[in-house]
């Protein structure tokens, strides 16, 4: 059975109002076409779930989408900068008041790790005296609790399971029935894509179920869990896909310069995501030239030193 | 010998804690430079471990964004998972070394890089932790590096932990549940090289770098800083060693990194 | 209609309770053959789950050993881990049956695949848990299956409880700790298929193959069986049904499996 | 620098009498090519922890190298068939007793999950009632504990790490420096090759660097944590290995009415473990032709049905 939708119908269809989303993968294979259609249609106080919240989140949280997040960072990878849209939320809360939770990245795969192997919490690394043990906000006590280890005695921190309603997750390529490949370094993505109750997936390419079949090693999520599939070639544009395309770290940069400012952001959301139909309409726009240049090379990347 | 500015030397002299073979934990920003040096220098085969999953062990001629860029894929002996690198072979203790950025750092090797002012209502908003409280829990030695040459980067008492260090000092961090193997071991900054005292775990300066003013680096921390002894003496750097530091900061610079004293 | 034996109705049964599109755990031995019978008579597009990592999604003309064989590969969608399978999909609810042998099973569905009689001085040592413990915890429905006719197979209460059903009955399952949506659903044997009484949770005879002696039965079980208010009459093979679970009965022959009733 | 030494030394050098140790793989990749060198050498009171004991852990104790067994099952999986020998020890204490400490594999992926992740304990799924929560050997109070979770009021299993002072791993390929690559399902060895405190890697393949850096997806264990490494093709045999062979089904039969007695067992020995010097005559024992139709065939397998 085929769940090979279009964005704007997987959108529509299984993100509402007031959810727990999560995007899934850390700074590379990031869901910009997911994060794109979800701000054209406009949804609303959503929980975003992120390990790496990124540009990203920034732009979630700029165009309004996001009431609460939950993540272990919000930053633009590049120089680095900040993430502007971010800043002047936790600051002035421009567009509006946003709810932060913050979890050690290790503290954040742990509850993860509870949700996808349905377990009843996980221990995670000593947290006591940090910042993130002493402020929380959207989970309160339950966001990180310590008990005595009935081995040893000593103080362990547990964390509970974090289950979004909805695991949005870009992968290299995926069969029509869902079952999905992603390979390379997968940062937290192997928990954050099987951590919820429903999954998304959309892939660079949909091939044949033989594809998938030849390589099952690359699978990171079998078809039964997976709701829809859509087909979205550089769909994590401005990051990375391994053996696909490499990070525009230029595009990245030129987020920075214009978020500064809410104008700037405006004006760059109305070129990149307003002002584009869908992801197609989008990659025309960042033109045949661009992908030439960041399109993988295999072994040899030193090309890049002169760019 | 050459001229240099302090933040080279900073460079240098973290890339010589790295020892030829070692596998160590490479937090972002400076200490990916820092390994480079060290693996150009006199360091090849080291292993990189990246909170991304990435191993890297090889020398990559660009600059990656982050550890988790995947133009470092051609380098990597391996490519699992942040469940295998951060809580894996750091957690359980296979990494001998690690090493963060500090941009503001406390006298008890504390580092904040989530907020200035109120955590409510904050000043300015950073990125938050990431792995960085991951590293500050279970490194084993924890090395911490610092461009930072004034008071707002070494106050007495950062707004908000995001890396734990020492706490409050003393036991303090053993109390609050921490492994006793675990902890800061240096910071290497622009100013100089600060150890901790091993009873109160108060930073004090041990090493400075050539032609160092140590009264102008006391007035430049937040707190009553002690020295050492008898202060240790960074040797003044070869030629081929601050080539090879101002050609990573070239190849950081190409791939758009702001690099302190360049445009 | 053709002759048939008790063994292959077995067979047969468990294979109708797989419907096409589920995805399943399948354990070890008879759920393996049910779930290929299944999947050539009216469940093409299943999802096998293993507990060694695979999830098998086409037909493997071969018989595997066991359900890591990699003689399945050319027909996994997943190759991954013990703990995706076994403690990811499976304890996280995701598959909606589970299948597991069940040599030895008591009235309250606990299984016994570890040892006949004192465990620290056994009679016969048998293989030992393996996943089936973990299988008695958080399959959704669990569905037990079983080639035996004796009251061996059929103890009033096992020795040694390897795969956790009922417990003692009644509310003890859920006072062990064990979650409400979990448990056994039907023990599908030689003799008959049984059901689980829904407050004292003893097995009782639900449904019976064509030309069954249902005081046979009684007598066949270790404790005084009760039967349903009407008993399920479950309907005679067709042709094709029972072709096909000899043809697998045949493959797994030819593969070394001890088939009941073949040489 | 390079690690790989012959079996013999590795096998001299890094087991010692009384450790524990564990060979990993999960009915595949199985170490048997370790394990007939510590026969050979003659290793005594081992600890032995595996996932699946196997025909591997049948013959180590039938061959008196062991003295205690941390594992959820040992058996023969084709017939499927006893492990007499594990059979003999236990019912009869024949060659001698054996200490038996038996998880659910759920359970033992989770204590080893905890030494692989440097945490203080995992939960697992519940075992209140089983026989494996009730008889206790080794491991004692310590084996499994019980707490209320902190969360919910739930009782929750837990179990404290499980570290083996050696892992013994077998993998498809690796360098000479340890990174070994191992893919197709992994059953627990991400776990269980990562666990202990020292690792010994035998690969069907040494090859250069430069083939794990194309594909480091592949790597399962990175070079620093390797002891020593050896080339050992076919060392999984009677298991099977992924792109590499299938599993000897035919010789596990043999193995198994072989092993019925002791003297059939001691026979079986002679002939394949004290009778060859090492696995390279082991494998001209077995022959060529049996190793050429046990190859793999790629996505063909229907050839077997016949056989």
């Amino acid at each position: 059975m085929s769940k090979v939708v279009t964005m704007k119908e997987a959108i529509a269809e299984y993100i509402k109002d007031g959810q727990s989303i999560l995007i899934s993968a850390f700074s590379i294979n990031q869901g910009y076409a997911f994060a794109h259609e979800i701000i054209r249609q406009k949804k609303k106080n959503l929980t975003l779930i992120r390990s790496s919240g990124d540009i990203l989140a920034d732009q979630m949280i700029g165009a309004g989408c996001v009431g609460k997040v939950i993540s272990p960072y919000v930053w633009n990878p590049t120089g680095p900068s900040s993430a502007y849209c971010f800043r002047r939320a936790m600051e002035k809360g421009i567009p509006h008041k946003v709810e932060l939770e913050e979890f050690s990245f290790g503290a954040f795969c742990m509850a993860i790790y509870a949700a996808a192997h349905g377990l009843p919490f996980m221990p995670t690394y000593p947290l006591e005296g940090t910042g993130i043990f002493q402020h929380r906000s959207i989970l309160g006590e339950d966001k990180v609790r310590v008990i005595e280890s009935p081995f040893s005695g000593e103080k362990v921190c547990l964390v509970k399971p974090l289950i979004p309603e909805v695991c949005l997750v870009h992968v290299q390529r995926a069969d029509a029935e869902g079952n999905a490949q992603m390979w390379g370094p997968l940062g937290d993505v192997r928990g954050t894509a099987n951590a919820g109750k429903r999954i998304i997936v959309s892939a660079e390419e949909i091939v044949d179920q033989a594809i998938i079949l030849k390589e099952p090693y690359k699978t990171i999520v079998p078809g039964f869990r997976v709701a829809a599939v859509v087909h979205e070639p550089w769909g994590a544009h401005p990051s990375d896909v391994f053996e696909h395309y490499y990070r525009d770290i230029w595009f990245q940069a030129g987020y920075a310069e214009a978020s500064k400012t809410v104008e700037g952001f405006q004006k760059f959301m109305d070129e990149w995501v307003y002002g584009v139909e869908n992801r197609a309409e989008y990659l025309k726009k960042l033109g045949t030239k661009k992908q030439e240049e960041l399109r993988w090379r295999g072994q040899d990347n030193g090309k890049f030193h002169s760019l | 010998m050459e001229n240099f500015i302090p933040f080279e030397m900073m460079i240098l002299t973290a890339a010589k804690q790295i020892q030829n073979g070692d596998a160590l934990f490479v937090g972002f920003h400076w200490p990916m430079v820092a390994s480079r040096v060290a693996r150009r220098l006199h360091a090849p085969d080291i292993y990189c471990v990246y909170e991304g999953g990435g191993i890297e062990r090889t020398y990559c001629p660009v600059m990656p964004n982050t550890g988790a860029d995947l133009i470092l894929s051609p380098h990597l002996a391996f490519a699992g998972e942040t469940y295998e690198t951060l809580c894996g072979f750091l957690a359980a203790g296979h990494l001998l070394i690690s090493m963060i950025d500090a941009p503001m750092v406390d006298r008890f090797g504390n580092i904040n890089s989530t907020c200035i002012g109120p955590y409510q209502c904050p000043k300015v908003r950073l990125a938050g932790s990431g792995g960085a409280a991951d590293l500050g829990a279970n490194s084993r030695k924890l090395f911490m590096l610092s461009d930072r040459t004034t008071k707002d980067g070494f106050p007495a008492r950062v707004d908000y932990v995001t890396t734990p260090g020492y706490l409050d000092g003393y036991d303090s961090r053993i109390r609050a549940g921490f492994r006793p193997d675990t902890g800061p071991e240096m910071i290497i900054s622009s100013l100089g090289v600060f150890k901790f005292d091993p009873v109160s775990k108060e930073a004090y300066l041990w090493g400075v770098y050539p032609n160092a003013d140590v009264e102008k680096i006391k007035a430049s921390v937040g707190w009553e800083l002690k020295e050492a002894d008898k202060l240790t003496a960074l040797s003044t750097p070869t030629a081929e060693e601050i080539k090879v530091v101002r050609e990573e900061l070239d190849i950081a610079k190409s791939r758009l990194w702001k690099i302190p004293g360049r445009q």
